[in-house]
């Protein structure tokens, strides 16, 4: 098994099924009828390139895994979706902030991540580009709504990217299999996206009339299997229905 | 002819009454009720499905459940759309319906308790929505009749969803096959309930009939529902909950044992099991998203505002 | 197997079971810590009473039954707790007023049970009824105190008996199994508690200055295993670690 | 003699200092300052263990988890109380915490992301708590003294628990035994910086030493740690996550690899995994508790207020 491959492919499919469950939980619990509508979008999306890249991953370590065995069937620890995405739904400024945050991300990713040598992980990208500038563009919006409409929703906003602020760093951290993929250009080298990820963020957040935080602490783990606490409540439930029903068709 | 009569010429001619044309008071009120009504249900009907979302058991299912759920909160949308033609607010909608002056379809005052659930409301409630709706899609209010149209295509292929959910668990294992049994047991009644009462308690139906918002009766539309609904249970393999159902030769019908209607009565009042759940997730969700909503406002004004003072300067 | 005394006995251990799993979630999050022992020392006794159920329950299902498998393995479908033990910890008030509800109604039935011709469930009872009257003092109190305290905590705790109220008429429903067992002496008729426990839980609420509710509507069900939508998400983080690792010992 | 050389040499004396008797003022802050980050350490390490009390694998391991992290409420009970002997309030004390202001013991600000983390708590935390405390129970002031003595034993009895959870793992499948390995990956530099800064960089040390706040130095605490840990480990058959580690014939000590203090000052200063979950945690219960901790103060004034008019009209 190209074991490389396979690890980076979940390091991508991962984000994109964390991030998914995440939205998804809000579905018709949403602030407006609209909103609910495009949050649901977004996780649908999510979870299509999510599947894409689960499949591909099936296909490569064989013996029986499928798109579902991958998604449900690890350990807590052999998740590699960085911290960011898991971060529960505090309120929907939280929901926005950490969703653009990962957005503005994914969007560079995934414009490299289409020259890709491997011509799977190359279609997928291309295929995907067009859903994440809507994502990008939508939660992106949404962050200027909020941090330049009241004063509340400014003050919230502001808190929810305080405290998410210290999960981005971890986006560009090079893991040993992201490098191997990089090195035979199959994967992005995620270091070198880190310069224009700021600049973009940052002149929104001016834009939205929030401060940029300055903290130089950041916390990561992610991407090795080290969660933060919440991220065993969300397997929990996400996972209940396999484990409870082992060896199963749906 | 009084505009009343030529009002009723147009509708008995198959005409659409249009949101600018002339109407009757009642005919305005009466749609705003029935449009309401029904869109508060698409509303409401999101949650128990939502519930699943976050553990449907495969990816695929998950998606689909996901796509289900948003389609129902487009079809509120339409609906609303359709009754704000009527005259009336979406604030004020939201008002009746948080308040509970409006109704909405007592079915989702039930809870959704295991995966089969997914299938069964698929196929039990979407399929008897679709019975009651696709009569609509004739309807003499325009904008009501037209989106009903898009509306029952998608309810369509809800239902047949539903339908492949619960066969694949009758092809499963004996506890998917008990899960899927289990599912109709508790849907089938409150499904049959969701046509209505019996023609004889049925308060709205003569004058309904005339303006073509009902086109059959209630016992009429239960028993295509029941009709339509044993033999799909058949190739399931799975047992209708009802020891006096069978059927007739002489009327062509299945005959069914007695409706529980203190049951129906009592959720309709307000007291189902999921009643207070199901309002104080949409009372919630609206009055937590009141300063996300006056923030948007406030930032379109701004907005605005910076337009208009860069026209003047420019 | 003696299928009904084995169902009976879940039916009594599964309310201990689930009020136990409510109460545990608080500990560490309670308004003092004063009420945070007091919460866990009653989640403990529960725990306790559902250990000594369970062991029971497994000795006569044998086939390698143990208490874990009987509290961790069984389908949400097949748990007997009635549905008030299951509801949420929304605020305080909700937390002591289901828990009341429920310990007035479970002093009077161990105050029978230990008179059952089991020996073995009149020792649990027996051992029991000294908790079970410090959970009904305890609780009790609390519901005098917010109820009769400050304007604010008499609102709440009135909610909370409102919402809660419709539950508690499942408590004196009589199950096949639960009235096979009470005619062989061995289980409790609770149809015939329900008169006590109505005027117990009036004259507290009275003199909490509470109005008792008036509903003639009551929800049942738990006791068939028709749960409530919030029983899926406590059982999937309850089972989580046997369905994930099946077949360990810990 | 001067109160101060009588003070001094009643400690020298190993006499108790108790409440009441006349001390020098930086001896109250000192002790407040440790009693206080003593009792919040307590209170805060309720919540790494209390996020798996419902999730515990089996009903006796979740009886014992729920007891021991109502011990640790215990503890913190004590402590507070020690430190109000010192003429400060319980409200205080909270203030300091939830400001900011007090520490607590930086290791609870790691996650707690598997169930064997309750293992290696248990073994290692408690374990270099021990090492941290029993010195403590000869300390001079009376009450804290007393308290740690009581403190103390239970935290043996945790400590074996948490000893015989990592056994049990060891013994159990492949996947447990690496879950146990991995916790001890996890956790073990952590618990070394648990004994706090390096000598060298220590503030308080000399002035503890002879108030007997501290007997060692955190150096010499955390090779008596080491050296006591590393053949239970062994017996556990893990490996401890240091290359470094050996043991050293001629000093009779194991040595060990550097630590990394960056990170540990990181943790201090606020930036840890986990420093922001644990004080929203404590403040939120907190703040949700206002209402609750009113009410009870309005209801025993009421009640107060009856007995006292029952008595005048009596």
């Amino acid at each position: 098994m190209k074991t490389n491959l396979y690890n980076y492919i979940l390091e991508l499919g991962d984000n994109c099924l964390i991030a998914g469950q995440r939205l998804g939980e809000l579905c018709g619990h949403g602030p407006s009828l609209e909103t609910d509508i495009a949050c649901t979008n977004i996780s649908l999306d999510l979870f299509g390139q999510t599947r894409s890249y689960f499949q591909y991953a099936a296909d490569i370590k064989g013996e029986g895994a499928t798109e579902d065995s991958i998604a449900f069937l690890r350990y807590e620890r052999e998740y590699k979706n960085v911290l960011l995405v898991e971060q529960p739904n505090h309120d929907f400024a939280y929901t926005m902030a950490r969703q653009y945050l990962y957005d503005v991300f994914h969007l560079l990713l995934l414009e490299k991540l289409q020259f890709s040598q491997d011509i799977t992980l190359s279609a997928i990208a291309k295929k995907s580009i067009k859903e994440a500038s809507y994502h990008v563009r939508f939660t992106g919006d949404w962050v200027k709504r909020l941090g330049d409409g009241t004063e509340e929703s400014h003050e919230k906003m502001q808190n929810a990217i305080n405290d998410l602020w210290t999960y981005t760093n971890e986006l560009f951290e090079v893991t040993e299999d992201a490098k191997m993929m990089a090195e035979e250009g199959i994967g992005v080298d995620v270091a070198t996206l880190k310069e224009t990820y700021y600049e973009k963020v940052t002149a929104l957040l001016e834009e939205a009339t929030l401060t940029v935080p300055e903290s130089k602490y950041f916390q990561k783990g992610g991407k090795s299997g080290i969660h933060t606490e919440h991220m065993g409540y969300l397997l929990a439930d996400m996972q209940y229905m396999q484990r409870a029903y082992p060896n199963m068709k749906w | 002819l009084s505009l009343e009569e030529i009002f009723e010429q147009r509708i008995a001619n198959d005409e659409k009454i249009e949101p600018k044309d002339w109407m009757p008071e009642k005919y305005r009120k009466t749609h705003i009720r029935q449009i309401s009504q029904h869109a508060h249900s698409e509303i409401i009907g999101m949650l128990p499905e939502g519930n699943w979302i976050t553990r449907a058991p495969s990816l695929r299912r998950k998606v689909a459940l996901l796509a289900k759920v948003q389609d129902e909160a487009g079809h509120g949308l339409y609906l609303y759309s359709a009754c704000e033609t009527l005259g009336i607010s979406r604030e004020e909608l939201y008002e009746q319906l948080h308040s509970g002056k409006a109704k909405y379809s007592s079915i989702f005052n039930y809870p959704t308790i295991t995966w089969a659930d997914m299938g069964a409301i698929g196929w039990l409630v979407d399929g008897a929505a679709i019975i009651n709706q696709v009569p609509l899609c004739n309807t003499s209010y325009g904008p009501y009749a037209r989106a009903m149209i898009r509306v029952c295509k998608e309810e369509s292929f809800h239902q047949r969803q539903g339908f492949e959910i619960m066969l694949t668990l009758c092809n499963g294992t004996e506890a998917q096959k008990q899960m899927a049994q289990d599912a109709l047991n508790r849907w089938w009644w409150p499904s049959l309930m969701m046509l209505g009462p019996t023609d004889a308690e049925s308060i709205h139906t003569e004058q309904s009939m005339k303006w073509k918002l009902k086109r059959k009766t209630n016992d009429d539309l239960r028993q295509q529902f029941i009709d339509q609904t044993v033999p799909q249970a058949d190739i399931l393999g799975l047992t209708i909950p009802d020891p006096d159902l069978k059927w007739n030769e002489e009327t062509g019908h299945y005959d069914f044992g007695e409706i529980d209607w203190d049951e129906f009565w009592q959720v309709v009042k307000g007291h189902g099991p999921c009643n207070k759940e199901r309002m104080n997730a949409r009372v919630g969700a609206w009055e937590r998203g009141t300063w996300v909503r006056d923030a948007a406002m406030a930032y379109a004004e701004k907005q605005q505002n910076k337009k208009e003072n860069q026209a003047k300067a420019g």
